[in-house]
């Protein structure tokens, strides 16, 4: 995967999380302050932004500006996490001009471990590592068992939306759903949902192959 | 939804404009969201920042001046702010004599306050932080967030703000700081929810005759929701469950403050039946604030503080303090 | 209907416990329904009194203090004062120099502080009156029972207090208060009616994209329906009005002030627009203030009060105030 | 008409009064304050005490009583007038033991002049005189064509209701519901609808004859 491949994945998060964002809003209303839709599109059409006014020329320039990006411009919980995330994926990418499934693989699991490090959430916890966890492991493991970097995409996002489901029955034991206790199960955790979209995106790309952003507004 | 704005995007930089027009006392960068002092950085003085969502108004701009904070760094609605905003406030207000950053206990303006500590001590800054966390509808845990910064915010800010105005250093106006968090509690009931301008309604649906009881600043439901009673009976609610958490006695300073969209008739309903319980209890509500200072956009409701005083805490309160919500002494 | 009450029949009394409880520096005759200065009466200086419905708070009773009210009389919620509760804080704040009467111009304020007035005339008090009559949305007519007055109150109450506080005879209170009461006009806007405790339910109902323009301080519907709009818009309205019947020019002292149910925030983003049409009228904001102070109950909205300046009227409001809901200078 | 009668006349209006509470104050929502029903509720129950604890030995003083008790407790427009409408009418009665139809009808018209020089209101301002007004022309009428005192009241509270009723149309140029303009137009006014339900209470007294006061809790 190449710098462009990276660039149409944000661009494809970007579109992705404007479509989702009242929907994520909702999710956040229920066990939340209804902003996290809100949060995201803001943060990712920065992102957008900040890619068109400075191209990076590396895969992991693109993630690290993404990451920094949506630090500067998300606030909230999700805003220093998805942030970190982007960042440190895109510093294990380091330098290189191509990225194989297997180092993509490698940076998903260095982002999640951004995330635990920073929010402290273990699995379980209701938040966004139930979703990036499954997910880091799932490309893993088809890229271990040498499958192509669709199928490992789509093995990846399959595993983020059944992490995200995974919440609904959950208590939370982070972020500000953990405020209502035993109420807040029955309900998907928004970040979860949006680790889904995020990683859902990556599988829309390499499913395409063909780019889509020149016809995009 | 009908509110006051002008457009959804804008309601914080329109918020700031209106706070700017309004407080010549405040010197506002509207562009970066940032309320200074207008003599801010004061060269030996320890600098006060906060900072949090928007949508609680008067804090925490409203608390900028005199004796008690030099800068407040508003976020989006209900959101942190970004770290940026919160260094460029940070090495604005400072003295020479570090900042303190005084910060509400929710993840989001952890990870941003946290993050904006590093930068700033890159720039030379010393910053350390005083974790409001006084909620006690919310039950501590070492799994959980923690208990959620709602009003003692606004104790913490004017105790700290009027040591640091008196020239204390770093280390004292932390202690103090921590010292009155540690001293307060609080717990909250909505009537209503609010709405967002974003979400365009409320962040739950109440029946007629049901309340929250339980809850935080953001709109997010409380513990438990309840039938509706009267004011005495609520205020016991709320009584009990912080003298469960930190038994009332001797001299408090006590705050009944509204949601937002309370009435202030009904606030002083509420006071009456809070000092009769402190009474009950042997305390006294040595000093009191009754009004909108921590608020929830236009949340019906109300929301109880008490700081067990000491001598020190009580001479603090009293020192002249002058800002847009909160005045005397000057 | 959800309020924080006890009971609708107890409203104003508890409110006043509230009162009592959270402000040493009133004396409260709870039974009589009066809030008085500590201190009052003060020989040789001329005392005020204002009253009026309840429902309007902090209007009147937070205006009792230093520099402005030596007493309020609270009526039932939106009803005014009777004349006994009346004569009662007029003879109870006569310090010798006579007592100036405050008064909103609603039928049932002017009958029942005339009734008074002759009462404590029997009892050797001079009583004079400023009738306050500021609302522009009413056309004024000898056939009908003329201006309403709202929001000038709180800036009659300041500027005649501190000219009384200084020592001047009830002739020059009297005509400042005059004065003040001719340089002002407001005018209001409705998003939501107001809900008493005793009808249980709005005074008015409103469609989810429909305001009233031009409403008054009781639950009144204004004089025009109209659809909802974006708030420099619906200030442009209100401003246009207040315009039309004494143009804005040089430095005026300015209130936006919320109706009880609307966030701060909302206020400080219509003060916004308001003082960028000062602006475009080549007027200043030179004095202000934005929050509640002249509210109906739970109502949503807003009303803007100017006054025109004179060095005179800015210097009576600059002098020292020390009243719950107003305070500087002290 | 002794003494008695004009308490139970009184004991009449507060039972009115109580009964109308609601619907009075939902007249005076449309196009006042919402308090009329519990202001006149609040001044009559005021008044029953007051006879009670110092009942008055000739009908003008019950009628003063009411009239002065009014004016202590109601506050708002109608305590004042209403207050000195029966203050007049009690003065207007002097020191007799028994009162003629004729005496009555020749009070109410001085109640009426103690509203109109107080409130300033002619007919068709749409106030309590627009009621109050007709019922005294009524009741003078019937008594000067020979009408026993039945008919009298009986006229008196016919063309009070009329009167209210006749509110209805009109826009208000007195108290709050002149601040409304045109729109005041469409409701009927709420002083002009309990001025109704004080003088059919008159009727209702010498209708029954029988005195109710005691069985009235
Ligand atoms: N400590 C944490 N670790 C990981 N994720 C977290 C943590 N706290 C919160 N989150 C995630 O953040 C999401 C909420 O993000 P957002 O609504 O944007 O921020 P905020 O809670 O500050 O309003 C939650 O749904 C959860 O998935
Ligand atoms: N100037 C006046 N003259 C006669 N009646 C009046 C006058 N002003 C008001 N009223 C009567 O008073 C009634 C309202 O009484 P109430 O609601 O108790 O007082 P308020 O208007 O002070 O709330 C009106 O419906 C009207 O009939
Ligand atoms: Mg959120
Ligand atoms: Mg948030
Ligand atoms: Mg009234
Ligand atoms: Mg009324």
């Amino acid at each position: 995967m190449d710098t462009r491949f990276f660039v149409i994945w944000m661009e494809e998060i970007t579109a992705a999380v404007r479509a989702g964002r009242d929907h994520l809003t909702r999710l956040d209303a229920a066990i939340g302050d209804a902003d996290h839709g809100t949060n995201l599109d803001r943060g990712f059409a920065a992102v957008a932004e900040a890619l068109a006014a400075r191209p990076p020329d590396t895969p992991g320039g693109v993630l690290v500006l993404a990451g920094s990006t949506l630090i500067r411009k998300v606030g909230g919980a999700s805003g220093p996490l998805y942030g970190t995330a982007f960042r440190d994926m895109g510093k294990a990418l380091g330098d290189a001009a191509d990225v194989s499934a297997a180092e993509l693989a490698s940076a998903l699991e260095a982002g999640l471990a951004g995330v635990r490090r920073l929010g402290g959430a273990e699995e379980g916890d209701k938040t966004m590592v139930d979703a990036l966890a499954p997910a880091a492991r799932a490309m893993a493991r088809t890229v271990d068992a040498g499958g192509d970097p669709e199928e490992a995409f789509a093995a990846a996002a399959a595993a983020a939306e059944e992490g995200a489901k995974a919440t609904v029955p959950l208590v939370a034991r982070k972020g500000r759903a953990s405020y209502l206790g035993a109420r807040s199960a029955g309900h998907e955790d928004p970040g979860a949902a949006s680790t889904a979209l995020i990683v859902g995106a990556l599988r829309a790309v390499a499913t395409r192959r063909s780019p889509r952003s020149e016809s995009r507004p | 939804m009908k509110k006051l704005i002008n457009d959804v995007g804008s309601v914080v930089t329109d918020t700031l404009r209106g706070v700017a027009a309004a407080h010549p006392s405040l010197r506002v960068d509207i562009e970066n969201k940032i309320i200074f002092r207008r003599d801010a950085p004061r060269p030996g003085k320890v600098g006060l920042v906060s900072g949090g969502g928007s949508g609680h108004e008067p804090l925490h701009g409203g608390y900028v001046g005199y004796g008690m904070l030099d800068a407040a760094c508003p976020g989006e609605i209900f959101t942190s702010p970004v770290p940026d905003q919160i260094v460029r406030a940070t090495t604005g207000v400072n003295g020479g004599a570090g900042v303190l950053h005084v910060v509400k206990n929710y993840t989001g303006d952890v990870l941003n306050f946290e993050m904006a500590a590093e930068l700033s001590d890159d720039e030379g800054v010393e910053v350390a932080r005083v974790l409001v966390d006084d909620d006690v509808a919310v039950r501590d845990s070492l799994y959980t967030a923690g208990r959620r910064g709602t009003g003692a915010a606004v104790f913490v800010e004017k105790i700290a703000g009027a040591l640091a105005e008196a020239g204390a250093p770093l280390t004292e106006v932390v202690r103090v700081g921590r010292e009155v968090n540690d001293r307060s509690r609080s717990f909250g009931v909505a009537l209503s929810a609010c709405t967002t301008p974003a979400a365009g309604r409320p962040t739950f649906e109440l029946g007629e005759r049901e309340i929250e009881l339980g809850i935080g600043i953001h709109g997010e439901p409380g513990r438990t929701r309840a039938a509706h009673r009267e004011a005495r009976e609520l205020v016991r609610i709320a009584m009990d469950a912080i003298d469960d958490d930190l038994p009332l006695s001797g001299e408090t300073l006590v705050m009944v403050n509204g949601m937002g969209g309370t009435p202030l008739m009904e606030l002083y309903i509420v006071f009456a039946e809070v000092a009769a319980y402190l009474k009950e209890k042997g305390a006294t509500a040595a000093r009191r604030l009754v009004g909108n200072h921590v608020t929830s956009l236009d949340m019906l409701g109300f929301s109880v503080t008490t700081c067990a005083l000491t001598d020190e805490l009580t001479r603090l309160w009293d020192a002249p303090v002058e800002t847009p919500a909160l005045r005397w002494g000057r």
